[in-house]
């Protein structure tokens, strides 16, 4: 019972910060500030979902996140060519902390930590060392390898999960491979952030 | 519990775990629409369209470039394919999922077109869409919450399991502000967009996720 | 089967050559004969034909396959005693193959056709309402049941008038020359099918004529029961008339206003609905 | 063009041929219902524009010129 009504009071307060969101949403006029308002749209969706609380909402709220994300990202491109903003020049980050050696060995351990988490997590600790590698000493163009490793790693996740379903004798060998494809994939869609500073500039 | 098999009976019902698809005559038959609507899209080439004025003989043809005729046939594609998902899952959450994404698809399928005022449509039918995932995903959250499955047949097929009226209303919301046609009168001015068989897939899939909706409402 | 659907198709024709003829009747002309729609059919057939330069090619033909395609579909399911959720379907995507007639050919007048065809969406909403009430009495939307239904307790057209009126509104805004038919106004040339000449106009001529069929006797089925086929054709031809009469007597709305009376339409049949519902 | 003509010739031919033993089929008692429907939804429509096709006016040759009544 007392669940129950943790819970009424938990949709009650999402409900809440919808409508004040839509409110928002309805007043504003200027079409960059509603994209921007659509984030804390989204966020309420997501937290009804949060709301279940239990492992089929976390299992919900990552496909949901993605759907959303992309959404936004849509939007903001059709923004960009919409009001013509191609043409204007991205500068790339210029910090001098980052370009000295300390964020090599801060990546390193983060990657060698990450690796030993392994998994969702790990794949994302491991990612953010990447993140700091590429941005310590620049990249040269590795796109193609980048998306070739990150298709392999996709396609060992999608294995083991076929190993689950058809052969679950071997669930060990299954739960391994997911951990360290997801945690592949996770680590280069990571470093790709990191190599994603403006056009042309290292 | 819903009424007894709107749509007809299933024919089979296809379970992966919790995952399920299921044919029933309804289901079957709009999937093969939306089938049928994706392949016209994989041939066929698009429409030149002609401009006019009105009440005078000046005329010229509208040309699709090579770049964007891709990214467009892709984005139908998808939406194709989304909407031929959202038909036959079995599944709430899916379901929700699927039309989300079919709501992206048709910003996707207009937006490629370098034309301002299309552009605008596109843009502001996005808002419309994003922010219609809150009553989409709250309403799947809140099935789950109150009936503790997402499975369509389960709630069929259990008679102690009633889904409230308001969270039925926030589905139907949902699913309107994704791709409701009718309702959004801006996609007029999306459909102007050359393009032929890429921009009927926006109509399509909106039709047919709504007509899917109504079979869902009432089975659930 | 095959000899049934060429029936519905030369029925429904007639049907519409009797609906030219009594609207040319009402408003003093003389008219062309009632086989006229039958002939156009055959007449389009033999032109010379072909895809217009500026036309996309697989949408342009297929669309035509299509709508064959589906209302074919509609008159097994509607003569099987299948769901009437089905039938609203094909009933609803009849529209995406006007907007895909309009669209395909490149041309702006049925450019302009295919939209005003998806903004007049709101006449579908009547008929959601319609089957809703049908749905709310007789607890199926299997058309068997509701059959049965009207063998015990009487033809629905007196237990829901209400609905008959909704559904008759819908098969209306489908009539050609009718208050709501501003897909085809004439400043639009031909609305939708402008473009679609020869053999594909051909083609549409069987569809419409299956249409017509399939609509006319889903409602003679709905809200009259299951009475023998000789009846259900007069009850057609008698339905007909009736549409003949509201399309000859009334102008061609302008399309806001064809809209904004679909809405209020569709905002009373809710209403309606809904205190059904409340009540029943 | 010939060619063309053949090729919607064979292909009416063809889908008229399904359907007949489609009809067959269901006299026979072999073919469900439902599935001999199926065949004619699919192969109807198909046959119908291909025996227009098939019988249009040629292409080419004289048209005869409009002088007027």
């Amino acid at each position: 019972m007392s669940m129950w009504q943790e819970y009424s009071i938990g949709l009650l307060l999402v409900f809440i910060a919808a409508a004040i969101a839509f409110f928002a949403l309805v007043i504003e006029k200027d079409d960059l500030h509603r994209l921007l308002l659509l984030d804390l749209v989204e966020v309420p969706s997501l937290g009804i979902i949060a709301l279940l609380g239990t492992d089929l909402a976390e299992a919900l709220i990552l496909p949901g996140l993605v759907v959303g994300i992309a959404e936004l990202l849509a939007l903001s491109q059709i923004y960009v060519t919409k009001e013509g903003l191609r043409e204007r020049k991205v500068q790339g980050l210029n910090i001098e902390v980052i370009q000295a050696d300390a964020p090599l060995i801060i990546s390193v351990l983060l990657i060698c930590y990450g690796v030993i988490l392994s998994g969702f997590t790990g794949g994302g600790v491991a990612g953010l060392g990447v993140v700091f590698y590429f941005m310590a000493r620049g990249h040269r163009e590795h796109f193609e390898l980048l998306e070739m490793a990150s298709g392999i790693s996709w396609a060992i996740w999608i294995f083991a999960f076929f190993v689950f379903m058809f052969i679950p004798e071997y669930w060990l060998l299954a739960l391994f491979m997911a951990a360290i494809g997801i945690l592949l994939k996770v680590i280069v869609k990571m470093s790709l952030v990191g190599t994603m500073w403006g056009d042309g500039n290292g | 519990m819903g009424m007894d098999n709107p749509g007809g009976i299933p024919y089979f019902i296809l379970e992966f775990g919790d995952e399920l698809v299921y044919f029933s005559p309804y289901t079957v038959s709009l999937f093969i629409l939306a089938l049928v609507f994706t392949l016209f899209a994989v041939i066929a080439k698009p429409e030149r369209q002609v401009d006019i004025v009105f009440g005078g003989d000046a005329f010229y043809a509208k040309e699709t470039s090579l770049a964007e005729l891709k990214f467009r046939r892709f984005m139908a594609i998808a939406c194709g394919f989304a909407s031929m998902g959202a038909m036959v899952t079995g599944d709430l959450f899916n379901f929700t999922l699927f039309i989300s994404l079919v709501g992206i698809c048709n910003v996707g399928i207009v937006a490629a077109v370098k034309n301002r005022h299309v552009q605008n449509a596109a843009y502001q039918y996005g808002i419309v869409a994003l922010s219609a995932t809150v009553p989409l995903f709250g309403a799947a959250a809140l099935i789950a919450a109150t009936t503790g499955t997402l499975s369509m047949v389960e709630l069929w097929s259990n008679a102690s399991l009633a889904v409230p009226l308001v969270v039925k209303a926030l589905l139907v919301l949902g699913v309107m502000g994704e791709g409701m046609a009718p309702f959004y009168a801006a996609k007029a001015e999306m459909f102007r967009a050359p393009g032929a068989p890429y921009v009927i897939m926006c109509s399509l899939s909106s039709l047919l996720i709504f007509l899917r909706v109504i079979e869902v409402v009432l089975v659930i | 089967m095959i000899g049934y659907l060429l029936f519905a198709v030369t029925f429904g024709l007639l049907l519409l050559g009797i609906h030219r003829k009594a609207i040319a009747r009402i408003q003093r002309r003389p008219g062309p004969p009632v086989w006229q729609e039958i002939l156009h059919m055959l007449k389009f057939s033999f032109k010379s034909t072909w895809i217009p330069a500026t036309a996309s090619d697989t949408l342009f033909v297929g669309v035509v396959l299509v709508a064959i395609g589906i209302w074919s579909a509609a008159l097994f399911v509607l003569l099987a005693g299948g769901s009437i959720l089905i039938i609203f379907g094909i009933y609803m995507l009849h529209k995406i193959v006007e907007h895909g007639f309009g669209l395909s050919s490149g041309s702006p007048y049925g450019k302009f056709g295919g939209v005003r065809s998806v903004i007049s969406a709101a006449s579908e909403i009547p008929l959601f309402v319609s089957v809703a009430v049908v749905a709310l009495y007789t607890q199926s939307l299997d058309i068997s049941s509701i059959i049965q239904y009207q063998n015990v307790h009487g033809p629905l057209l007196f237990i829901v008038p209400l609905a008959a009126v909704a559904m008759y509104l819908v098969i209306l805004s489908k009539m050609p020359f009718g208050p709501f038919s501003i897909v085809e106004s004439k400043e639009l040339v031909s609305g939708y099918k402008t473009e679609h000449f020869g053999v594909w106009r051909a083609g549409l001529q069987v569809s419409n004529g299956l249409k017509t069929y399939v609509l006319l006797f889903l409602f003679i089925t709905v809200f009259m029961g299951g009475i023998p086929l000789w009846w259900t054709l007069a009850g057609m031809v008698v339905l007909t008339l009736s549409l003949s009469f509201v399309c000859a007597l009334s102008p061609m709305l302008s399309p806001f206003d064809s809209v904004t009376v679909q809405m209020v339409i569709t905002g009373i049949m809710v209403v309606y609905a809904a205190v059904l519902g409340v009540f029943a | 063009m010939t060619k063309k003509k053949d090729i919607l010739r064979a292909l009416g031919l063809l889908t008229g041929a399904i359907m007949l033993v489609g009809l067959i089929l269901q006299q026979g008692g072999i073919l469900p219902l439902a599935g001999y429907e199926a065949v004619l939804v699919v192969c109807f429509p198909i046959f119908v524009i291909c025996v227009f096709l098939w019988w249009m006016a040629r292409e080419h040759g004289e048209d005869i010129p409009f002088i007027g009544y």
